[in-house]
């Protein structure tokens, strides 16, 4: 059986260690196995490691064990040997992935089939950042000179980002960068050989022609439905649409340190009194955008963080009812004559991106809150954010480590070293960047728990965040063909059945 | 000395009378399509100029949309507000029917604003280059050359790189409108410098450019006072044509990504929204603001095809 | 003859170097190709370490000297976004391009000549005025318009043609590949080449139709007529061929703006051809493949100039006399 | 009005051309009449717009629509040619009836050589093979006087001069040896002393073919040299026609002895030249009665009223004036 | 002869036709020079109508700009009453102010998007006689001068007949009260019946305000009737200046006597002339010596390789070889 998938990007290379990027993850996923993979309820479940535990003696070892009797597609055997190799690949300086594996210090090979990993101080869930570890072939790498990841820096091309030998369910037939990537089904395959022998992955940038292709026959299944189409697509024969919630959550942030804003009408910084905040909180209606912005595609949230990760709890969540009045009250009680401010945000990057900040310039305008929005491409936007270059902005955020350690390293802490890349808003609490520091080498998962919790409080009362939703995926596919949501939106071929 | 005394003798008529009776007006009375085009595009200016007085609400006001009335189809209730929208209303709550009139509002803007910018620039490079003559005229049409070998969405996209770097945050939005009315202004100057340079070559070997010379006359009298309103004719001609063009690039750019804020759509900006909604049913959103596109550029292509034809007067 | 050639041959160089200084700049001001090159997990420490590693803090002049050296040996270095060398990537998606615009280019030029021809020989025909009203529709909506409505009407809804692609293609030789030998390919042809030939056949029919209407009216037509000449050998024989020099320099002209105006065509189709690749590298800052796509643009310009002005040669007897003759 | 013993070769009898404009019908032409002989030269002068060249267009059948003959007949050799189908009337063109333009630098396709527009034109209206039409060819363009014709044969117009290239036109015009030759100024674009060149060449090959000219031109020198009679129009009327020699030295009609009298000369000695006040009428505003009278000296009331038409007088002359109607002579010296 | 008004000594003017740099480097030609006119001098005294015969390409025209100071002369010196005119000198307006020029083309010599009165005053303006409301009666003055109607200032210039448009052309040349008006060709795209209207006009004109002309025609009959001096031009050179009549009666260069034949009369009628041999030819490369004997029927050895000089005749001056052995000096 074929499949046909069709979906709005491509992989950027075929390098496993280059581009931590969500469209490379997914394609490689097919053709590399990971050592440890992630179900499509959020848990961690074996791969190429059978089992993972932190060595009794030394808290910041971690000993892997691998499965035996796997061969990657060229035929060679998998052993301790090539996962070895690929944690230097992967910590090689033009490895995508170092910052996931910043606190690995090197891996052993104990015998064939045992690893030690260590790391630079206990990481009790350093297992949850395996998930998009792909496992390359020692031999094959040395062979072809491909020992680092791709370095485009170098100026030179690598045979890896266009050959593949992988130890996945699928062997790469052909690809056309950008245009159509085909895979078979590896026969040699560790796992339970796939329904769909042969699939057909092709990049499809403009919505409306990739729902197009569906619905004239030409994919089978198509990733990124617009949320406006699944009403006309659940109703057309031979067509369905699976929904679920996709870890990513869309929240609006804001400068609240600056002295003054770039953008502001105002001679101080709106955002630094916390009344505005609680009135922008107070008005956004999280509701009305779900309902018609989001057409229901969407979980309304006040935590900047999707349910099943860790440090989520029912009460962060709520949110009180829009209440203009109140809201107006409280902006009159600083600026009596309003505001204003410009919003960045992105019109390429999530879910009616542009429609949510639309909706919100609105919201704000309501209550004298002039904003002006200044919606632009993905790669234009972020930029932004990373040189502290926007007031106030609109940024989506996955967590794949399914831990709140990964949004505060980003997005909490201050902004030094490898921390606070994303941290936009120049937020700055040196109590809550220790805390942040410490949690990252507790053992102790229950008392780490509390300082998260500790850590959720202090970011909530301040509203370092205003979130607004938890994004909902929705895949549709041909009948027939039955397909899971992956949270992280990386569907598996492998595991699609067929009626 | 026989004074003659041919010329008819009647008192002369006024001015009126006179461009009522002009063979353009006439041609204009006799062709139908010139009328229809023309009612149209009065029609549309007429809505756009005065949206504010006559559109039913201002949807550049984000303050006054209600996000529940999103989707609302023509002539129907809103599920949750109960209200009823001529056109129906948009993803943001907006009545179709004034956001079509403040985008046309828009885009007319944007079309005539960059029409004039490469019109005047155009016409000044143009002029100068078939007055000068020699090297400079073939350095201004190499660059031109250069210019045409870069279709204006390339050039809007360079225009647009190169303002983002210059405007400070905050202006982005008021400036925006500008910076698509100098992209695509900067992309059109060429043909109007092109034709007015051709045509001023012509009309400066005529002999009234001489007799000027004769006297003395400075050389950007007889360029501007002279030769210009000589040359009128075509570049107003390419202006009309230009004016339907700009509009449909300033629509194009907006697919593309790169346009007006979406808080104050162009007719571009909806055509790109609504597409999105074309499979999903809400028809409404895409086929309204692609009507009064279509029916606005066609009337002012017709209209540019029309004065071609009688602007020249072998075509009778 | 060999003066008109390198002189043209020094203009060209002149307008590349030009174009080379444009996409240049141009591309130092849009956006920040670093963050589309690392993930979001990559530090302010590692992204500046990037931007020296490429060069990117080096004094412009310095960037531009290197960006002309290199493209002089056809190095545009490795795409940011797909980190392959830029120049394979382009040949690789040419052909698509080249196959589309060539289709569409003959179709626009075939139509455009046709309909041209016979709006002008019955110019007051109520079929002419037909043509020339329903031609302008096609220039008063915006292509991508057209394209999705085309897309609907005939692959959702009629399902008749294939919606985006290019089909099946042949591989011929190492680096041309066609959609022109498939069923398949061919059918995908059609819908992209309707849509991008639409504009260009509407301003050749035009330009045909004002060019013959002019030729139509000069003294030697008069002659010919009076000589007894049949109609067929007045309007065919004497009229088009002398309309054909301008039509020739417009269409040549065409043909660079068709390769360009496929941006448009190609996103909407998802035609994988070097307009989209242009676009999705504008979008994700690829500043290697947009400057060689700008100068890929501008070769093949300046490359059509010259065949135009080697046609006008061939058409032109006039042109073979020296030129001084002309000159004043 | 003409010889009994010879039918003329063209008959043109009360023409009308009419032109529908916005400010109504604009009779180009209206009522005109003449005889062309055999072999005989006629000269048709009149100022610019009087109509001389839809004359030719409309004996030829190319009058420009919306242009059209209103009424009025055209016979060549007895033969009606206003009412021939196009195709019929195509083979009419070059073969019977041969046309000569003004400007010889516009009337060639720039295009050909002068070997593929003469062959092409001789193949067109005589059924020979290529070889014998490019012999043919090169005689003809030896005979108009142009130098080693067979090599320049293959030559573009363009690199002709100027006298050259209406050589090649006559040469064009003459190759299918039609009866008639119609020549619409066929020196006023030239240099004065080619001018006299190419007239020559055009009388002399006619004469010699035995094929009648219809020179139209507004050099009254020109037909004072070449033609045999002359015909006089103003505002798309005639006005007079006869033998040159007596038209020129004793006009009959006043505009005609007006006109003689306004041209300079290069022997007589004036002071001042006559000078016929006003201008020839736009055909818009053509005045009722005789289209020359507001302008005319001798006017009378009828004059002023209808229409003269052409009154046949002793000599082989006709003019279109009351003064010569007896019956109405008698008004004047009541007045 | 009076004081001369204009003085012409040695007036070349010489065009660059030559092809681009490129092609000549490798073509291996060098510069071409199209010679308009050559050495030519002479003098037009107040009142007088000086006028300009000679073919197609002679260089009439090239003349007339230099005298007006629209092309500057390649060498030689053009005096106006003792002031020189050159283009590339600059001319102050007090000398601009007392000379005009008429044109050829009664369409083209008009603005057609000005009105008639706009057009006549534009030398009132610019040089700043007489203030906006006197340079408008005055402009409806001048068309009754010429002519018109004085309500004829609001029309444009497409409402009148070509033989109205020169008259207000005329009116134009008159505004600002010119002593030397240049009148290329005035009449030749008129019909011979206006062209007598034009002709009177300019007459009675010259009467009434001492007017000198400077007449440029191919048409020897008008030349004759209006000229008092007549000098013929020859592929840019003077081959014959004479007085008025005289020229007529007694041609001396054998080119003039051509000339003559050439022209059809009317009063001549049934005269077989003797057509001319040749056209002329090409001024890049005119012939060496004589530019005239190729065509010239007295050519002789020293025709070919001589430039002849202007000599003195009955009636004035001519340049030609033949002229040393028929007459003796
Ligand atoms: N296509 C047309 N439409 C309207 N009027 C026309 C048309 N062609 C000619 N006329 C009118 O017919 C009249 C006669 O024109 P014609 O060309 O015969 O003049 P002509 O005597 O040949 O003048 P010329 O000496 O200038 O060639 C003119 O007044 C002209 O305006
Ligand atoms: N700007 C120019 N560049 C090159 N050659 C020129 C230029 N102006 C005139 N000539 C040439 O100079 C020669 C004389 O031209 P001019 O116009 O003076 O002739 P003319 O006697 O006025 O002729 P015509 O009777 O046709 O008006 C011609 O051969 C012409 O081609
Ligand atoms: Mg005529
Ligand atoms: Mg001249």
């Amino acid at each position: 059986e074929t499949i046909r998938w069709a979906r709005v990007a491509d992989a950027l290379t075929l390098d496993p260690h280059s581009q931590n990027e969500g469209p490379t993850l997914t394609l490689l996923r097919h053709i590399y196995s990971t050592l440890v993979s992630r179900n499509a309820d959020g848990t961690l479940e074996p791969s190429l490691a059978t089992s993972w535990e932190i060595h009794p003696d030394d808290p910041s070892i971690w000993v892997l064990t691998l499965r035996e009797g796997v061969t990657f597609q060229d035929g060679s055997a998998f052993t301790a040997e090539d996962v070895v190799f690929s944690y230097e690949r992967v910590l090689h300086e033009s490895s995508g992935f170092r910052a996931i594996h910043a606190d690995v210090e090197g891996a052993e090979a104990i015998d064939d089939y045992t690893v030690h990993v260590k790391m630079s101080g206990p990481s009790p869930l350093y297992p949850n950042n395996l998930t998009n570890f792909f496992i390359v072939d020692k031999d094959w790498a040395e062979a072809n000179d491909v020992v680092a990841p791709q370095n485009f820096a170098a100026g030179e091309e690598n045979f890896a980002v266009r050959n593949t030998n992988g130890t996945g369910p699928y062997k790469l037939v052909s690809r056309d960068p950008e245009v159509r990537t085909v895979m078979e089904a590896f026969d040699g395959f560790w796992g339970d050989a796939p329904a769909a022998t042969e699939v057909i992955y092709q990049p499809i940038p403009e919505a409306a022609t990739r729902i197009a292709a569906l619905l004239s026959g030409e994919v089978d299944f198509v990733q990124d439905v617009p949320v406006q189409d699944i009403a006309r697509l659940e109703q057309t024969d031979g067509v369905k649409v699976v929904t679920g919630p996709e870890n990513r959550n869309l929240f609006f942030s804001y400068d609240m340190t600056s002295e003054k804003l770039r953008s502001s009408n105002v001679d101080d910084n709106p955002f630094s009194h916390p009344e505005i905040r609680e009135a922008m909180a107070l008005t956004l209606d999280r509701d009305a955008i779900q309902k018609v912005v989001m057409r229901g595609q969407s979980q309304p949230s006040a935590a900047p963080l999707p349910p099943f990760v860790n440090g989520w709890t029912e009460e962060m969540n709520a949110y009180d009812a829009p209440d203009v009045a109140r809201a107006t009250e409280l902006v009159k009680s600083v600026y009596p004559d309003g505001f204003s401010v410009q919003l960045d945000c992105p019109n390429d990057r999530y879910l009616n991106d542009e429609a949510i900040c639309q909706a919100v310039v609105g919201m704000m305008g309501r209550i004298g809150i002039d904003v002006s929005l200044n919606a632009q491409s993905r790669s234009l936007h972020f930029p932004l954010i990373e040189k502290w270059e926007t007031d106030f902005y609109l940024l989506g955020w996955g967590v794949p480590t399914f831990d709140s350690a990964y949004i505060f390293n980003f997005l909490v802490h201050t902004r030094e070293d490898s921390y606070g890349a994303y941290n936009g808003g120049k937020y700055s609490n040196a109590e809550v960047d220790a805390k942040i520091e410490e949690i990252a080498t507790m053992t102790d998962l229950e008392a780490r728990d509390a300082v998260i919790g500790e850590i959720w409080d202090q970011v909530m009362e301040d509203r370092v965040f205003l979130n607004v939703h938890n994004q909902l995926l929705a895949y549709a596919v041909k009948d027939g063909l039955n397909i899971e949501v992956h949270p992280e939106n990386q569907p598996t071929m492998w595991t699609v059945t067929f009626d | 000395m026989t004074p003659e005394t041919q010329a008819p003798q009647t008192k002369a008529p006024g001015r009126l009378y006179r461009a009522w009776d002009s063979d353009l007006a006439y041609a204009f009375r006799t062709a139908p399509v010139a009328i229809v085009a023309t009612l149209v595009v009065l029609v549309v200016v007429f809505c756009s100029v005065f949206a504010p007085l006559i559109a039913p609400m201002n949807p550049y006001n984000p303050a006054a949309l209600n996000l529940m009335n999103g989707f609302t189809p023509p002539m129907e209730p809103n599920a949750f507000t109960g209200e009823v929208f001529l056109l129906g209303a948009d993803g943001q709550g907006r009545d179709m029917l004034s956001t079509i009139m403040y985008g046309t509002r828009t885009s007319l803007f944007v079309g005539a604003m960059a029409v004039l910018f490469a019109m005047v620039m155009g016409i000044s490079i143009g002029l100068f280059a078939g007055w000068r003559g020699g090297w400079v005229d073939s350095a201004l049409m190499r660059i031109a050359d250069v210019q045409l070998a870069f279709p204006a969405i390339l050039i809007a996209l360079l225009v647009f790189g190169i303002a983002r770097g210059f405007i400070p945050d905050g202006l982005r939005d008021q400036l925006a409108i500008w910076v698509l009315i100098v992209a695509i202004g900067l992309s059109d100057w060429v043909q109007f410098a092109r034709v007015v340079r051709g045509a001023s070559m012509v009309e400066k070997n005529k002999e009234y450019v001489q007799a000027a010379q004769v006297i003395g006359a400075h050389p950007l009298k007889i360029m501007f006072r002279h030769i210009l309103p000589n040359v009128m004719g075509p570049v107003l001609v390419i202006a009309t044509i230009s004016l339907a063009l700009a509009i449909i690039a300033e629509a194009t750019l907006s697919f593309l990504g790169v346009g007006v804020p979406p808080t104050q759509p162009s007719l571009g900006t909806l055509i790109r929204v609504g597409q999105g909604f074309l499979i999903s049913g809400e028809w409404w959103i895409l086929l309204f603001p692609a009507v009064t596109l279509l029916a606005l550029a066609l009337s002012v292509n017709l209209l540019g095809d029309w004065l071609r034809d009688a602007l020249n007067p072998r075509l009778r | 003859m060999i003066a008109f050639i390198i002189r043209r041959l020094i203009q060209s160089i002149i307008v590349m170097v030009a174009v080379a200084a444009v996409s240049f700049a141009l591309f130092r001001f849009v956006g920040d190709p670093i963050n589309s090159m690392v993930g979001q997990e990559a530090s302010i420490d590692d992204r500046q370490a990037l931007r020296d590693s490429l060069g990117l803090n080096d004094p412009i002049i310095t960037q531009f000297g290197r960006f002309i050296g290199n493209a002089l040996q056809g190095e545009f270095g490795i795409s940011y976004r797909l980190q392959m060398p830029v120049t394979e990537l382009i040949m690789q998606r040419l052909p698509a391009t080249l196959e589309l615009a060539l289709v569409s280019g003959t179709l626009a030029f075939i139509t455009g000549l046709g309909l041209g021809v016979y709006t002008a020989l019955r110019r007051r025909g109520v079929l002419s005025n037909v043509i020339m009203t329903g031609s302008l529709i096609g220039v008063s909506l915006p292509t991508f318009l057209i394209g999705v409505l085309l897309i609907w009407v005939f692959a959702v809804e009629l399902r008749w043609l294939p919606s985006n692609g290019r089909g099946e293609v042949v591989s011929i030789g190492s680096w041309w590949s066609t959609g022109f030998l498939t069923t398949s390919g061919r059918l995908a042809l059609i819908l992209p080449a309707i849509t991008l030939g639409l504009y260009q056949m509407t301003l050749i029919m035009r330009l045909v139709r004002a060019e013959l209407l002019e030729v139509l009216r000069s003294d030697f037509i008069k002659f010919a007529r009076a000589r007894g000449l049949s109609a067929r050998a007045v309007n065919f024989g004497h009229a088009l061929k002398n309309t054909l020099v301008p039509v020739i320099t417009i269409t040549g002209l065409q043909l660079g703006s068709i390769i360009a105006f496929a941006i448009i065509t190609e996103t909407v189709f998802n035609w994988p051809g070097v307009g989209a690749l242009f676009i999705s590298s504008v979008r994700f800052v690829d500043v290697p493949v947009m400057s060689a796509y700008l100068m890929m643009i501008a070769l093949i310009f300046v490359i059509i100039n010259l065949i135009v002005d080697l046609l006008y040669y061939a058409v032109d007897p006039r042109l073979r006399v020296d030129r001084a003759a002309h000159s004043h | 009005m003409t010889d009994a013993k010879t039918e003329p070769l063209l008959s043109v009898r009360d023409l009308v051309v009419e032109f529908p404009t916005r400010r109504g019908v604009l009779r180009a032409l209206d009522r005109v009449s003449f005889d062309i002989m055999p072999g005989e030269v006629l000269g048709m002068v009149g100022e610019s717009g009087a109509g001389k060249s839809i004359t030719g267009a409309s004996i030829i059948g190319l009058i420009e629509p919306p242009g059209r003959i209103a009424s009025g007949e055209i016979r060549l050799k007895g033969e009606r040619i206003d009412t021939l189908g196009p195709e019929a009337m195509r083979r009419v063109r070059g073969r019977r009836i041969g046309m000569v333009f003004q400007d010889p630098l516009t009337s060639l396709n720039p295009l050909y050589t002068v070997a593929q527009q003469l062959t092409e034109t001789i193949r067109t209206h005589i059924d020979i093979s290529k070889g014998e039409a490019r012999k043919r060819a090169i005689a003809l363009l030896d005979r108009v006087g142009i130098p080693a014709a067979a090599r320049r044969i293959d030559d573009y117009p363009h690199h002709f001069s100027g006298g050259m290239r209406q050589r090649v036109v006559i040469a064009l015009a003459l190759c299918a040896e039609p009866e008639l030759v119609i020549a619409d100024e066929p020196t006023t674009a030239l240099d004065v002393s080619v001018q006299s060149q190419i007239i020559e060449v055009l009388k002399d090959i006619c004469a010699e073919r035995g094929a009648a000219v219809m020179l139209i031109t507004h050099d009254m020198g020109v037909i004072a040299e070449t033609a045999d009679r002359v015909a006089v129009l103003y505002a798309g009327r005639m006005a007079e026609i006869g033998p040159v020699r007596d038209v020129i030295t004793e006009a009959l009609h006043p505009y005609t002895a007006g006109l003689m009298g306004s041209i300079p000369t290069l022997t007589q000695e004036t002071d001042r030249l006559v000078q016929i006040p006003g201008a020839m009428p736009r055909l818009h505003a053509i005045p009722q009665g005789c289209a020359f009278n507001p302008r005319c000296e001798r006017a009378f009331a009828p004059c002023r009223e209808t229409r003269p038409d052409l009154i046949s007088r002793e000599g082989g002359r006709d003019v279109a004036c009351w003064l010569y109607d007896p019956a109405r002579t008698g008004e004047l010296r009541d007045a | 002869m009076p004081d001369p008004l204009v003085k012409i000594e040695g007036l070349t003017r010489r065009f660059d036709v030559s092809k681009p740099w490129l092609n000549r480097v490798i073509e291996r030609d060098d510069k071409q020079f199209l010679t308009a006119n050559a050495d030519v001098s002479f003098e037009i005294a107040k009142g007088e109508t000086f006028a300009l015969v000679g073919e197609s390409g002679s260089g009439k025209s090239t003349i007339a700009k230099m005298v007006v100071g629209l092309l500057p002369p390649s060498a030689g010196t053009i005096r106006f009453d003792g002031q020189r005119i050159d283009a590339s000198l600059g001319i102050p307006r007090s000398l601009r102010r007392r000379f005009q020029m008429i044109f050829q083309d009664p369409f083209a010599s008009l603005n057609p998007r000005w009105r008639v009165g706009e057009i006549i005053s534009e030398p009132i303006r610019t040089f700043g006689l007489m203030n906006a409301t006197d340079a408008r009666a005055e402009a409806a003055r001048l068309l009754e001068v010429v002519g018109l109607s004085a309500s004829d200032v609001t029309k444009y210039p497409h409402e009148f007949s070509g033989g109205q448009r020169q008259r207000i052309a005329i009116a134009r040349a008159l505004s600002s009260k010119p002593e030397f008006i240049v009148c290329d060709e005035p009449t030749s795209a008129l019909d011979v019946s206006v062209q007598a209207q034009i002709l009177n006009l300019m007459r009675d004109l010259q009467d009434e305000f001492g007017l000198t002309y400077l007449l440029i025609s191919h048409d020897l009959s008008v030349v004759r009737h209006m000229a008092t001096r007549i000098g013929v031009l020859y592929l840019g050179r003077l081959v014959e200046v004479a007085q008025g009549k005289r020229l007529f009666a007694e041609p001396q260069h054998p080119y003039t006597r051509m000339l003559l034949d050439a022209v059809p009369d009317l009063a001549l009628s049934g005269r077989r002339r003797r057509p001319v041999e040749g056209e002329i030819p090409n001024p890049i490369s005119p012939p060496s010596g004589c530019a005239f004997h190729p065509r010239c029927p007295l050519a002789f050895d020293r025709c070919r390789t001589e430039i002849p000089q202007p000599r003195p005749t009955p009636a004035g001056q001519a340049a030609c070889h033949a002229l040393d052995d028929m007459v003796p000096a």
